[in-house]
């Protein structure tokens, strides 16, 4: 049968996965498909738990917090992108660099 | 009736919503403000009126709600730190829910009449409505930290309400005033909630009870003195800032610079009540602690010295608030003699008397665009409903028979003459004899102030020209008719004199001796195994196990398995001395009523000659016993500013001239040795050494800084898993 | 049996999905991968009985969150953008390169085993319930109770919340009325121009 | 499984023989898989009737004829239409993104017809009662918008990018006021199942939501405006505006996938019909259930469904031809400043009515609450 | 309703199968029954007949975005207000009608605050906030 374990290991897929998506990526969006991955391993883990560990829902409503703050964190940080894109014109991740001494590329 | 969370938060919540809104209003559309404030209280008004009815048709002293929420929980295994906040209602809740929200609508709608107008008169109805929920909140409390957030938030309220016209140096300094005196009696009543939770565990009025009834204070001392005494007397100088008792009565005849609705509502009927409720709430801690006789000391003091300031006062609104202090000063002379029902019973006529009168008052300043009595005079042909509801309530204050003041105050000085008598001691004369003295001055003072602004001939004829006719206006006079309505004995006692000659309700008739109880350590053992209900969403108490009291002809209530042939015995003593005390006070009332008929309507004896004779103590009464001169000229400026003052000689004179400058010269050698190691080795060697390091290792950790997000992500993996490496490895 | 093949169907389209999502150059493709993933864990959800959570998700991942970033993948210039610093910028790959890559593989290993040793340690330590797979109980109103009881600051704060990021966002993404600076010089200068013509 | 087609028809004997033999999961899956496909196929055929409908009635409308060379009444004209389909040139444009290409179609069709398992046709034809049914039904149909933009995106076209932008955003708004709507009702019924939801109007067609209270009755119209936008039918066709956009996202489509494309649509409106009529029009339910509990009224009731539904699908394709089509910021602000508000009113208003009358609806509280 | 077993679900997954059924089989057929002859202009993007210029993956305007941010915020909203809703009939008859309705209308407040900023604000203005990124282009 499907055990706990099966559950953790795709949820450490997904949150591995969305960390070396963040890492590797130099593209804003792309990064942020990687905070969705990770978020969503999250939200996996609490609803396993809820299952296998314990009697009741709190894992349910915390994993549909979840999915509200991710909607609200993909809203914001979205609007910024583009706000980025109009003043920079361009997404890459190494131009968000403003609060660094200016240093010798 | 269903005690679920609509129906009682509703009383608190409306005016607090009200001021929410108000808040966001003031700003934009000011003159909903104040029908939003009303609309609160009255809604409020209704939700405690179902709250009294159905603890009325309860009918049983043993019938309380306790419901209880979690707050705050940092419990950690043996470590328990937990607050519950809560309601508590019982009996007394349910009366002081019904008085603070009737009182304090009446008190709105006037208020609308009276501010109309005014600058910021908008603001008046925020403030109303903060205190009003605050008010509301403490009497629902069921714990003190809880009453303590809200007795602050009325501070808060109370010091912005006095200071309203700020523009005038006095109302401001008046503020400050009060606000820092009732600062005085928090700091002990904050003091005194900590040890009631040192020793309870927590500070839930039931878990008190039940702590004092399994005997929890016993034995336990703080610095020599019982503890259940400090506690008692801690919670009780609380009392005795809020309620302006004896030595911190300074601050309210001050407060008096507040617009007159505002000195009706806080100073005179709620506010300055809830000192007097919170010792009742206590009443079982400062029993066991014995401060039975301090504080009627204290009470029967407040009564007869308020009482002989108010003889000589020339402002109207003054008389009323020397008057508010000798009241409370009854009810704390009650407390402390034991009269607890009595006590809460003048706690509430009072309150409804006294609100009227200061609404009168306050009909008449704003009438007569003057507050000084020697400048009045004659004034019932202009104002004649204002002066048919002050003459009630100064019938009511002065103790004459029907009235709800004769009922309540000589039950007072009924059970005080009764613990004299019965003990025979001599410690509680000098409390009952200035009951008595009070209670011969307290219709004298009334009088005076009805006879030389109503009666009589006008001493100012362009004010007395300007003043208008008064017309029946619902927010004026009806609020004023409805209170002076109340003032009746009758309500509260079932009977006319309160000594059940008449009998119009049956069993109901003596219902406020019947459901205040005192909580004395036989009506605590109900709260021995108390458990807090949760707020669940059905009031899942099986109401039936209560059972209905039983009606005793004397006593009211007897429980089961009482002693009631004791108790009857108990009872006609008591009834005798009340019978005594009634009749003296009658005489004495009939007395001081002649004595100002002839002083001030015949023209028989000149208050001159009262001047004359006793020109020391006129002085004396002149000054308020020096009470403000020993505070403010003695205490703070001849003592803590020459105290100040001598710490700041010794600070700038000895310890910097000769402890600092010393020590400068000291390191001042010190440092000349150690310049030049400083130097020699330390720069050249260590510094300039670390230098070479540090620029090396800022190679390294400077790429960390580098402005790229995702190495910082990198960084904040490496940080996790060395973290989780040394907590877990 | 079925909650069995669910299961392995809905982790292998998980799976898969994520070693698209790595593999892939083009962001609309690796968004599209995303709605592969999203659609995978709410199958997960199933097979552990949370039903209204695995409809949240498809309703608020698939028809908002993923829309919203193919907008946003089209409002930064679709797939080929040309800009004026593009000269610089094609010298940096925006989707990683095997360095970028190294570096985020490494660090994923390292850390995926830190956490496998955490979850060894942790199975000695947690109980797990002896359930029945297949059992299955409708979660939608005990989810409302709890969201009105026990929950109910979290449930009315979350609503100002949302308030908050729709205001932000807006606030952010809205169209400027005044033009950048940089514009105005620009056209300044173009305007000069045609005057001295 | 009480709530499911397998588990109805698991009561009858034969079944249960077979799950004797095969094992009560196998069965019902059997029983689930032949459903399932049952289903696929009528919503099909419904679909390509929908084509013919749309020709003959808007024919009618126009005073013209309409098809009439392929079978009685051009009847057959679907099946024209189908091998047409199929047998055209599959065209993919050059430049276009291919696995998009590809994928866009499936979505839209997978969208459309994964609400078909909460379905409900009759009290037990439907395959499976969720608890969250109503819910999932909005959830799963949202894949349809992200197949449009994808549509629109892969062809690499610009009349098919700028239809699939709308489109997304079209559909996406619109679901605002549906699943506002939506609420009220469950605010009403108390449940998320579409059984519970139907249920609560057995009876006579006053116990109809649409009946229920004035809110309902206003709520009934903002929720068939929304369907129209959220299946992109006129007046709201402009992610296919064809005098603007030439075809809109489906422009580069051609042959089966374009057939694809139509079917997903055409069957989109007949479900999003039968949602409207179990929503607000009594679902399945019969006047008078005479033959209760027998495999003949579930029939019957499949056929009430039916009826209504066909009748809501004529004025849908009676509106197309009548009213001119939106422009785009007509239409957004017909979404968000008439509809989100009316459909938030509504709401208010049906949870204060709950809690004001207890739940009654207009006729219980004016002919007592006897009058079923 | 209490306790059931997971096959519930199975239909939900058995129509997706359906679905890729019927689009994969629909495919097949054309694949075997459509002619490919590809060649010539046909695989051009339609323009109304002229040479297509440039590739369509251009930059699109901030208003859809806009849009789809308001939806998200309202969409997630009702996700939340969905269980309640669900209780609200239950609750109403154990008498908690009141209680539950003022959570229910202090959530929506929020809601309505949203939208009347975004109306005020003129995000919910297409034409307006064209002309505004027009003049900003």
């Amino acid at each position: 049968m499907v055990s706990l374990q099966a559950y953790l290991i795709v949820s450490l897929i997904l949150l591995i996965t969305g960390l070396v998506i963040m890492i590797s990526r130099k593209n804003i969006v792309a990064i942020l498909l990687g905070i969705e991955l990770i978020l969503n391993s999250a939200a996996l883990n609490f609803v396993a738990y809820s299952k296998y560990t314990t009697n009741n829902l709190d894992g349910h409503i915390f994993s549909l917090f979840i999915i509200v703050i991710a909607a609200a964190e993909a809203a914001v940080g979205l609007a910024i992108v583009i706000r980025f894109f109009q003043i920079k014109e361009t997404i890459h991740i190494d131009e968000v660099s403003e609060l660094r001494e200016e240093i010798a590329r | 009736m269903n005690y679920t969370i609509s129906t009682i938060a509703p009383i608190f919540l409306l005016p607090f919503f009200a001021f929410v809104i108000n808040c966001v209003l003031i700003k934009k559309v000011p003159k909903f403000v104040p029908w939003v404030s009303v609309a609160g209280i009255v809604g409020s008004f209704f939700f405690a009126a179902a709250i009294f009815i159905d603890f009325f048709t309860v009918y049983n002293t043993d019938y309380y709600i306790h419901k209880v929420f979690n707050w705050i929980d940092l419990s950690h295994g043996d470590n328990i730190f937990k607050i519950d906040l809560g309601i508590f209602i019982d009996n007394m809740t349910a009366v002081m829910l019904l008085m603070v929200t009737g009182v304090a609508s009446l008190i709105h709608i006037f208020s609308t009449w009276y501010m109309k107008g005014d600058v910021r008169w908008e603001r008046f109805f925020v403030y109303l409505s903060l205190f009003t929920s605050a008010m509301l909140g403490l009497v629902l409390s069921d714990n003190l930290l809880s009453i303590f957030m809200f007795w602050e938030i009325m501070g808060f309220c109370s010091y912005s309400l006095i200071g309203f016209y700020f523009e005038k140096e006095e109302a401001g300094n008046a503020s400050i005033k009060a606000f820092m005196t009732t600062r005085v009696g928090d700091v002990f009543f904050l003091l005194g909630i900590l040890a009631i939770w040192a020793v309870v565990g927590s500070v839930d009025i039931p878990s008190i009870y039940a702590a004092i009834s399994n005997g929890a204070f016993e034995g336990k001392t703080v610095f020599g003195i019982a503890l259940a005494s400090f506690a008692g007397f801690c919670i009780f100088c609380g009392t005795i800032g809020k309620s302006a008792q004896f030595p911190l009565q300074v601050w309210l005849p001050d407060a008096m610079m507040g617009p007159t609705p505002c000195s009706a509502l806080i100073h005179a009927a709620t506010m300055v009540a809830a000192g007097v409720y919170l010792s009742l709430r206590m009443y079982p801690l400062m029993y066991v602690g014995e401060l039975n006789t301090l504080i009627a000391y204290i009470g029967g003091i407040t009564a007869f010295g308020a009482a002989t300031i108010a003889l000589i006062q020339k402002d109207l609104k003054a008389v009323l608030a020397y008057s508010t202090i000798s009241q409370l000063g009854y009810m704390v002379l009650g407390i402390g003699v034991g009269a607890y029902n009595a006590a809460f019973m003048h706690l509430v006529t009072h309150a409804i008397f006294k609100a009227c009168l200061f609404l009168s008052a306050g009909s008449v300043i704003h009438s007569y665009h003057d507050k000084y009595m020697p400048e009045m005079g004659g004034l019932k042909n202009k104002l004649p409903y204002t002066c048919i509801a002050m003459w009630c309530c100064t019938l009511a204050i002065a103790g004459v028979p029907v009235f709800s003041g004769f009922v309540s105050k000589d039950r007072i000085l009924g059970d005080a003459l009764y613990l004299f008598l019965q003990t025979g001691e001599g410690v509680y004369a000098i409390p009952t004899i200035l009951g008595f003295v009070g209670a011969f001055l307290t219709p004298f003072y009334m009088f005076r102030m009805m006879f030389l602004t109503f009666h009589g001939k006008n001493r100012n004829k362009d004010k007395y020209d300007h003043c208008h006719k008064e017309h029946l206006t619902w927010n004026q006079n009806v609020p004023l008719l409805i209170l002076s309505v109340f003032t009746l004995g009758f309500f509260f006692s079932g009977s006319l004199t309160g000594q059940g000659i008449i009998s119009f309700a049956k069993e109901k008739k003596e219902w406020f001796k019947v459901l205040i109880e005192p909580p004395v350590q036989q009506r605590l053992e109900k709260f021995s195994n108390v458990t807090s209900q949760p707020f669940s969403f059905e009031d899942t108490r099986d109401m039936s196990v209560i059972p209905k009291s039983q009606y005793l002809k004397q006593s009211g209530f007897a429980g089961p398995g009482y002693d009631t042939s004791a108790e009857e015995e108990y009872y006609d003593e008591v009834h005798h001395a009340h019978v005594l005390g009634a009749v003296a006070s009658v005489i004495i009332v009939a007395l001081s009523v002649l004595l100002a008929f002839a002083m001030y309507i015949f023209g028989f004896i000149s208050p001159s000659f009262f001047y004359d004779k006793l020109s020391f103590w006129v002085k004396a009464l002149k000054n308020k016993y020096y009470m403000d001169w020993l505070y403010i000229d003695v205490l703070i400026k001849k003592g803590l500013l020459k105290l100040n003052n001598l710490l700041s000689w010794f600070d700038s004179g000895i310890y910097d001239r000769y402890a600092i400058d010393g020590w400068a010269f000291i390191n001042r050698q010190v440092f000349k040795a150690s310049h030049w190691f400083d130097r020699v080795i330390v720069d050249s060697v260590a510094v300039d050494g670390t230098a070479v390091g540090t620029e090396i290792f800022s190679l390294v950790t400077k790429s960390i800084q580098s402005g790229y997000i995702q190495k910082y992500i990198i960084v904040l993996i490496g940080a996790i898993v060395a973290l989780s490496m040394f907590l877990g490895f | 049996m079925f909650i069995n093949i669910l299961f392995f169907s809905a982790s292998a389209l998980v799976i898969a999905s994520c070693a698209l999502m790595m593999w892939t150059k083009n962001l609309m493709h690796s968004c599209v991968y995303l709605l592969g993933v999203l659609i995978g864990v709410a199958g997960l959800y199933l097979t552990l009985g949370a039903d209204f959570v695995a409809a949240t998700q498809i309703m608020v991942y698939v028809g908002g969150v993923v829309i919203l970033m193919l907008f946003a993948v089209m409002l930064t210039g679709g797939k080929d953008f040309q800009s004026k610093t593009q000269q610089l910028l094609n010298l940096l790959p925006s989707m990683g390169n095997k360095y970028t890559f190294m570096w985020g593989g490494g660090v994923g290993l390292v850390f995926a085993g830190c956490l496998t040793y955490f979850f060894m340690h942790l199975f000695k330590v947690i109980k797990v319930q002896e359930i029945d797979n297949n059992s299955y109980s409708p979660t939608i109103e005990k989810l409302g109770e709890l969201l009105v009881t026990d929950h109910l600051v979290a449930f009315e704060l979350s609503s100002v919340l949302l308030l908050g990021a729709l205001v932000g966002a807006a606030i952010i993404a809205r169209p400027r009325k005044e033009r950048p600076a940089y514009i105005d010089d620009i056209e300044h200068d173009h305007h000069h121009d045609e005057e001295h013509h | 499984m009480e709530n499911t087609i397998a588990g109805y028809f698991l009561n009858f004997p034969i079944f249960q023989a077979i799950a004797e033999t095969l094992g009560v999961g196998l069965t019902a899956f059997l029983i689930f898989f032949a459903f399932a496909g049952l289903f696929t196929v009528i919503l099909a055929t419904v679909g390509g009737f929908g084509t013919i409908a749309e020709r003959k009635i808007s024919a009618d409308l126009q005073a013209r004829i309409g098809p009439n060379r392929v079978g009685p009444y051009g009847l057959f004209q679907l099946i024209a239409d189908g091998i047409k389909m199929i047998s055209k040139e599959d065209i993919m444009p050059r430049s276009a993104d291919k696995f998009l290409y590809y994928l866009a179609p499936f979505l839209c069709i997978f969208g459309v017809l994964c609400t078909v398992a909460v379905m409900p046709f009759s009290k037990n034809l439907i395959l499976s009662d969720l608890n969250v049914g109503v819910f999932y039904a909005i959830a799963i149909s949202s894949l349809v918008g992200v197949g449009i933009f994808l549509g629109g995106y892969a062809s690499n076209s610009k009349w098919s990018l700028l239809g699939g932008m709308r489109g997304a955003s079209q559909i996406i708004s619109y679901e605002i006021p549906v699943t506002l709507t939506i609420m009220m009702i469950v605010v009403i019924a108390g449940g998320l199942s579409f059984n519970t939801l139907v249920e609560a109007q057995a009876g006579m067609p006053w116990n109809w939501y649409i009946f229920h209270n004035p809110f309902t009755f206003i709520g009934f119209f903002v929720f068939f405006i929304s369907t129209l936008a959220e299946t992109n039918r006129a007046p709201f066709d402009l992610p296919e505006a064809e005098s603007e956009l030439v075809s809109g996202y489906h422009t580069e489509y051609t042959g089966i996938r374009f057939g694809l494309f139509a079917l997903a649509e055409y069957i989109e409106i007949f479900v999003v019909s039968a949602v409207s009529v179990s929503l607000f029009l009594g679902g399945y339910q019969l006047p008078f259930n005479i033959l209760e509990g027998t495999l003949p009224n579930e029939l019957l009731q499949f056929g009430s469904l039916f009826l209504k539904t066909c009748a809501l699908y004529y004025v849908v394709i009676w509106v197309r031809w009548t009213f001119p089509r939106l422009r785009v910021d007509q239409l957004m602000s017909i979404c968000w400043k008439y509809l989100t508000p009316i459909a938030i009113f509504n709401l208010v208003g049906t949870a204060i009515w709950v809690v004001a009358f207890d739940g009654q609806s207009m006729f219980q509280l004016f002919f007592g609450s006897g009058a079923h | 309703m209490s306790n059931q077993t997971l096959n519930v679900f199975m239909p939900v997954a058995i129509m997706m199968v359906i679905a890729a059924l019927l689009f994969g089989g629909a495919l097949l057929a054309a694949y075997l029954l459509s002619p490919s002859k590809p060649g010539g202009n046909k695989d051009l993007p339609y323009e109304c007949g002229e040479e297509p210029v440039g590739s369509a993956w251009s930059m699109f305007n901030v208003r859809f975005y806009v849009v789809g941010l308001i939806f998200i915020i309202f969409d997630v909203e009702s996700v939340l207000m969905f269980p309640v809703a669900a209780i609200f009939k239950k609750m109403n008859e154990l008498g908690n009608g009141t209680y539950i309705l003022i959570i229910f209308l202090s959530f929506i407040s929020v809601l309505l605050e949203g939208i009347a900023y975004c109306w005020k604000k003129g995000d919910l203005d297409w034409v307006k906030s064209f002309s505004r990124t027009t003049k900003t282009k």
